[in-house]
């Protein structure tokens, strides 16, 4: 972040493309495109060295509009491709975002293991309670009871809390956020991004289409800020803020230091070579015979 | 009577040690420069269960796993039981087996002929008197057999001390006590038995490897650097295999949570400009069918390696079948882009695993491999000098382009360079919704016609370029055969075999499966009397495939098909032939 | 001139309420017992973006939505573009526009003819004046409609109170003055523009659904009590349905996390006796491949309704096209066997629907039903009395057979009894790996190859009990169409209107795709001179799946494929009927 | 479980069938199997009203060993297809089993949201730490730098605690388990099979095969009972024995309260008819007819 006390060479209306967003108007997905974009001229990224990926819904239209390397790719598999590109390429700043029914329902298995596998990600989720790409069915975060297209008779199921999730699947960063507030938003994207290891984001993005402009007032009322003095190293700390009802306490919850996935796996190529050169195909072939 | 071509198949269960016994067996034989090639069949127990291993081994250049059996080693005839159809003997075979196992059928029961030798051994007597445990057995027959049947004695002492070596020196000296017990009761053993001798001169050492082993070394050569991949039955050994060996060039293997992720994470790869591959069997590539449309639609080159099994669903994990053909080729939603390759043998999952990533790499689409649990998991003997394949990379644009630059230009080939992270100027966004040449998403039906022409307009110059097919046998002929894939293998030694017999038969293997090489197969087709389609595949998938896209000549093509769960054998394909052969044409056609 | 069929399209943004305008105008013109047909396209916009609905109204029965649109009102120029080369004019069309949108074309852009009008209105100030509000614009436009062009103008205000009658009074005052001030505003209309006019009787109500409505109630009709589904444009509304009305009739509705679950649901819940039933789209259906392969493996009955949209991947979401033939039919790994049905329109999706259940409870294998966005979301008139079908359920066994029973029986139908959880003594375990007839695992060859037998056994029953087929013109015929799913209707139309002039055309129609109803369709193709196969996808599929099971004519068969995205007009099979008639015999075959 | 008071119809052997198991000697799923036979035979469970579901591994073949109704399914779908019979036949006894790899890695959305949901099924994780049947490759359990068939250089990703997964997602009843101990198995499997809502019992089961003999002595000499006096109702008591690294405690760590799927569905059904009769065809298609 010393950056932000040099001379900036990149502004966030560096970071936008001429393409307009298809969002209703009100939509909260704009509160976090704005925050990404100030972020990201915060943290001075270069955009060419940058990738926002993404999976299908309303809010995975994001990448679209932000002008780096963009990836809005299929329903749900936005961590895999983006784990993809962290892996293979780990000094490129990769950042991943999505809609709660994309990272938490069809996508769920590769939020847990991206959690636990600490690659140095960035993962937004926006989180609106619904389905809004597909005009307003349940998703894992409507809350239980609630009435919506696919659940007629009220929702049957209890929602999920995707920051407890993420603390008990060994993610090592993992805030709330709210996209109606921005520099809220800003300064967790900042920090976020910048963290050695996985790091997620649950931003409250209210779906004014299906969620009625209600959302918007509702979430505001709950929000609380995290206590002073909260101790953001310690897991049974962080969960007193999880699966809240009548209050919504955002902020960092938590965040640990673990050797990331990139810093495991650079490590092992070192330790392969033994010290040696590294092999050629012939030398590759020529394991194959007969050692005796 | 001596003989070049010897094929040993072994039987028992997990403790017997009969896959041990085969891979030394293959391996002193490839260190005396013989040709090799051996397969392993398993009951569904991880340990202890039946295993028969098949090795054939000759002086001269083989192509397919031995299917007449000359000699068995039986250590449990109750497991021999359970291969039942799978493995056919010689009439003439030796059959040796454990005499303490009361429950040996007759010779005739085996179907086995005039000159055929049956011999009760006691391999568990002479394991436990000469080593002091049974678990010996393996090491006396190997004895024994090297001994009776002229194989590499002193290169297979030398893989039994190389096994050894880092116990304890008793247990490697008992062990070599045990292989000579081996030969000691060789020797002492009457009859005409030494007749089936192997006759040869040693060479230099050859290559022992597996076709999945031959993929994962080619992806290293075509500078694959990312791989990702889950576990499955029968190709996990590229997974293994790179895991050990993709760090050492630099590159990263991760296992991932499941095959959606598996190949989403190669596409992530392939975004960012690294080559990508994935392995996998039947189940994972059925999984992997939504993320192969996104990488056909957004134009993302990587490699899918498909090693098939016995289907549908979990099916026959362990055993081979040619029925994964239909979902390489049409699997997934949409009208989705994407090229086949089939190796035929070994040594050509080298070629066709480079091949794949070239063509990936060149027309940016998804190259799905089909290889075999016959080939990606039998070892065989290969030459290091036939290893080489030249490698193609993608183009790249012009950083001078700037905001010019069109990711999806419609261009004449079909293929528009591809940037990737890092290049200055050159950014875009994309996606797997229908897009514009910019990118930009767009569900206009005329943007959607002109993109699926561009797409599709990779096809014929693949095709061209990447033509690439086995023939044998004349040019002319009574029956040309069309198979693929592991069949190559039984069909070009019956072939070989028919021609020397006089008879007028060739074949026609293409590699590339789609698009395929249908002008040379034209020709080929123009000088057959008759076509003779083969395939291990109950739905007979590859001959209505071929059928999408040339119309057959059905008054004289006859189909040869049949379900997986054991290979095609030399045998089958020579009845086949036969009966090809007698055929009058034309053909009765069902309508 | 007053006509019995009138086609209006309307176009705006989402606020301009072009989606309600349609619904209100179908569902007066259904009350009033005409026969509708109602389209809608959407940008990629949720709210707010580019909208069009097209409305076909006719006394006389029809089978397509409009293509040649009689009466054209555009609220916005600009949005009117973007769905350039799907919303196509007829040369005498009326086009009433917004007067205060200066971005209007000249009629010559739009390819207007001489006998067109050119309508300004002042759809706003009308509004605003008479209601108060803009929103009111599309209750003025039918208002105005309906006094100018005959439409049901009484219903049409039932239609306008039934919607309001919730809100205040106020609201629905201003709305009728809203409708009264369209009124008024055509009568003062100078010209010939009533010459448009709708001739029509009025007759008894007509039901209004869709064709994903229609698919919902034939579940629940066929006993479908388990439904698991994942929401997907452009079928969630079965989802949605059966939400509402399944616990109703005693059933269960589930959201899965995803479409692997959801099938996995659907397969559970037909194991457990409970008929079952999942629909998607494309990328679901992707999804579902694995699972596809287990249901037909462990052979249990489900159904699979995939509502088809451009492909591949997202591709166009909302836009129609027929391209997951090559999945429904040839995707997953290894042989596997299910059955296709495609319903032709709207009412036939409760047909299909039913035959779907059908012939999966009779023959224990996976169904899918391929549908597209083009009849699953377009609403049309449907007659109560048409919706019969019969019901089959599956066969149950035997209770005495006790340990006897085995659940795969390789009997001379390849269907053995079904029993389920909760029989006594007629327990079994099954499982997705190849088995014998009990159901133990079995990895044997042979095992395999009789139970691919017996699978496969199923197919010609299917096909000769549920040989279900459209066919219109004569039985001999210069040209004969061979198409399926929603072309049916435009084809239909256009053959009517060919035979109409005297040529000679003729149609079949398979409702049952796999398998195929071969013996009918041989003897209509013998009956053609030239065949000429229509379909909606790029590659064409339907075209090389044929060939797979049929030689055709090459030299006497005509192919007409394009992408999807927009849907098939009767005026471009107009043109390709066309064309075929003139073509001359024998046709040139391409190498 | 007062059935045990009265004379038991149904022994431990009936719930046998004729299926040799084909696990090799040793292996820890021989004792999870008694387990449930034992367990079933206490419950009195009725053979042909149970269903026993499970995906592919060592661990799923189980299903062909139990003479109830069986499903030896798919990789990593147990829990969809068991979800799809209990909601279709709320009166079934329905249980799912299978392995780490099965349930954690590419069945781990299903885990996370059959939790979720609260359906009346017992799960039972047989954890082996390892994949068996495709030769020792790399699970979610495997501890962190263990060389494997896949992890050459050691597992470069940190594990899972799968009890913790459990009750962040919102199981109702999670116990922790150990093979090995056959009586504490049966006790844990009566009271999970007997729990109404999700019952997640994860099983340490060791593979004598791919972790070596080891892995029994290993895993034993970790095992704690709970403290006298824990608190199952509570979830951060519950989250005091999950993560551990030297010991291993089992036992029921978590059980609480909560409407299940099914009671909510019922529920559902009984409003949705308004008291009123149900629906035949003819009525559902009448109201499609213009309501004006
Ligand atoms: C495989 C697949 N299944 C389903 C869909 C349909 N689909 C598109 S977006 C979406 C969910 C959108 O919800 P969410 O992820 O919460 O994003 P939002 O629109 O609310 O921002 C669904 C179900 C799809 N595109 N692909
Ligand atoms: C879709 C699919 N992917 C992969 C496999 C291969 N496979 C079978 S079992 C298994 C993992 C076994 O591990 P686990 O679930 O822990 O069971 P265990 O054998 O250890 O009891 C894998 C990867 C498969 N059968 N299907
Ligand atoms: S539907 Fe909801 S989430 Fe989607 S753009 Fe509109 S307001 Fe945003
Ligand atoms: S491999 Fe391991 S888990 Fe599988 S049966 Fe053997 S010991 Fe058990
Ligand atoms: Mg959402
Ligand atoms: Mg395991």
């Amino acid at each position: 972040m010393s950056a932000t006390l040099e001379m900036p060479t990149f502004q966030p209306a560096d970071y936008k493309t001429d393409l307009k967003p298809v969002w209703c108007a009100g939509c909260g997905d704009f509160g976090v495109l704005t925050g990404v974009y100030r972020a990201m001229a915060e943290l001075q990224f270069k955009p060419w060295e940058t990738v926002v990926i993404s999976g299908i819904g309303c809010s995975s239209r994001l990448p679209g509009y932000v002008a780096t390397y963009g990836f809005n790719s299929v329903h749900g598999r936005a961590l895999p491709i983006a784990t993809g590109v962290k892996v293979a390429r780990p000094e490129l700043n990769v950042v991943a975002v999505g809609g709660d029914g994309d990272g938490l329902a069809i996508g769920g298995n590769h939020f847990m293991h991206a959690c636990r596998r600490n690659l140095d990600l960035c993962y937004i989720l926006m989180d609106n309670e619904i389905y809004g790409l597909t005009k307003g069915q349940a998703a894992p975060t409507t809350p239980s009871g609630d009435k919506t297209k696919s659940t007629y008779y009220g929702n049957p199921e209890p929602s999920v809390d995707p920051c407890e999730l993420a603390i008990s699947m060994g993610a090592t960063w993992v805030a709330r956020g709210f996209s109606g507030d921005l520099k809220g938003t800003v300064d967790l994207l900042v920090k976020g991004m910048s963290h050695k290891g996985f790091a997620f984001l649950n931003i409250m993005s209210p779906c004014v289409t299906w969620r009625g402009d209600d959302q918007f007032k509702t979430l505001k009322a709950k929000l609380r800020n995290l206590p002073e003095g909260h101790d953001p190293t310690s897991r049974s700390e962080a969960l007193k803020f999880t699966r809240e009802t009548d209050i919504m306490t955002v902020g960092l919850l938590y965040e640990v230091k673990q050797p990331s996935l990139v810093e495991r796996l650079s490590a092992q190529k070192v330790t392969s070579l033994r010290g040696g050169a590294p092999p050629t195909t012939q030398d590759v072939i020529k394991s194959f015979y007969p050692a005796f | 009577m001596p003989t070049k071509d010897l094929t040993i198949a072994m039987i028992g269960s997990g403790g017997d040690g009969v896959v041990t016994m085969g891979e030394m067996l293959a391996q002193a034989a490839a260190r005396d420069g013989l040709n090799v090639i051996k397969t392993e069949a398993y009951g569904p127990q991880i340990r202890g269960g039946e295993t028969s291993c098949v090795v054939r081994i000759s002086s001269e250049k083989i192509y397919a796993q031995g299917d007449a059996v000359d000699i068995l080693a039986v250590f449990n005839w109750a497991d021999f039981g359970r291969f039942k159809g799978e493995v056919v003997l010689h009439p003439n075979a030796a059959v040796l087996f454990e005499e303490a196992d009361a429950a040996a059928p007759t010779p005739a029961d085996l179907g086995l002929g005039e000159g055929h030798s049956w011999v009760p051994v006691p391999f568990l007597k002479l394991a436990t008197e000469s080593t002091g445990t049974k678990a010996a057995k393996n090491i006396v027959s190997l004895g024994l057999f090297a001994e009776l049947f002229g194989l590499p004695n002193e290169s297979i002492r030398a893989a039994v001390e190389k096994k050894f070596t880092k116990k304890k020196a008793a247990v490697l000296e008992a062990n070599l006590k045990g292989f000579d017990a081996g030969v000691a009761f060789a020797k002492a053993l009457p009859g005409d038995l030494g007749a089936r001798r192997l006759l040869y001169t040693k060479g230099s050492p050859k290559l022992l490897m597996s076709g999945n082993e031959a993929s994962a070394v080619a992806a290293i050569h075509a500078g694959c650097r990312f791989f990702g991949g889950y576990p499955i039955t029968p190709s996990s050994e590229v997974l293994h295999f790179l895991s050990e060996w993709m760090p050492k060039v630099g590159g990263s293997v991760i296992q991932t949570e499941d095959e959606l992720s598996a190949l989403g994470s190669c596409v992530g790869a392939s975004f960012a400009g690294v080559k990508s591959m994935t392995s996998t069997s039947g189940p994972g590539l059925s999984l992997m069918t939504e993320m192969l449309g996104l990488a056909s639609m957004a134009e993302i080159p990587t490699v899918v390696l498909d090693v098939q099994r016995g289907g549908p669903s979990t099916g026959l994990p362990t055993k081979s079948e040619q029925s994964d053909i239909w979902q390489a080729v049409f699997g997934g939603h949409g009208d989705q882009l994407r090229a086949v390759v089939a190796p035929t043998d070994v040594a050509d999952c080298f070629h066709a695993t480079v091949d794949a990533f070239n063509i990936a790499e060149e027309y940016q689409l998804p190259v799905i491999i089909l290889s075999d649990q016959g080939i990606g998991q039998s070892r065989s003997t290969v030459d290091e000098e036939g290893l080489v394949h030249k490698v193609v990379d993608r183009a790249i644009p012009d950083p001078a382009l700037g905001d010019k630059y069109l990711r999806y230009q419609d261009t004449e080939s079909g293929v528009a360079p591809m940037s990737s992270p890092g290049m200055k100027g050159l950014m875009y966004q994309t996606n797997g919704l229908e897009h514009s040449e910019s990118g930009s998403p767009s569900a206009m039906y005329l943007t959607h016609e002109k993109m699926n022409h561009k797409r599709y307009r990779k096809l014929r110059p693949i095709r061209d370029k990447y033509e690439r097919f086995l023939q044998f046998g004349p040019e002319k002929a009574n029956v040309g055969i069309l198979c693929w894939g592991s069949s190559a293998g039984p069909v070009r030694e019956a072939v070989a075999a028919a021609n020397a017999r006089g008879e007028s038969v060739s074949a026609f293997v293409p590699q590339l499966i789609y698009p395929f090489p249908k002008h040379p197969f034209l020709k080929f087709l123009a000088g057959c009397d008759k076509l003779l389609v083969l395939e291990i595949s109950f739905a007979a998938q590859f001959y209505k495939y071929i059928r999408t896209f040339m119309t057959l000549p059905d008054d004289r093509t006859i189909l040869f098909k049949r379900s997986g769960g054991k290979n095609l054998t030399v045998g089958e394909v020579n009845d086949e032939i036969r009966k090809a052969l007698a055929a009058k044409l034309p053909l009765e056609v069902k309508k």
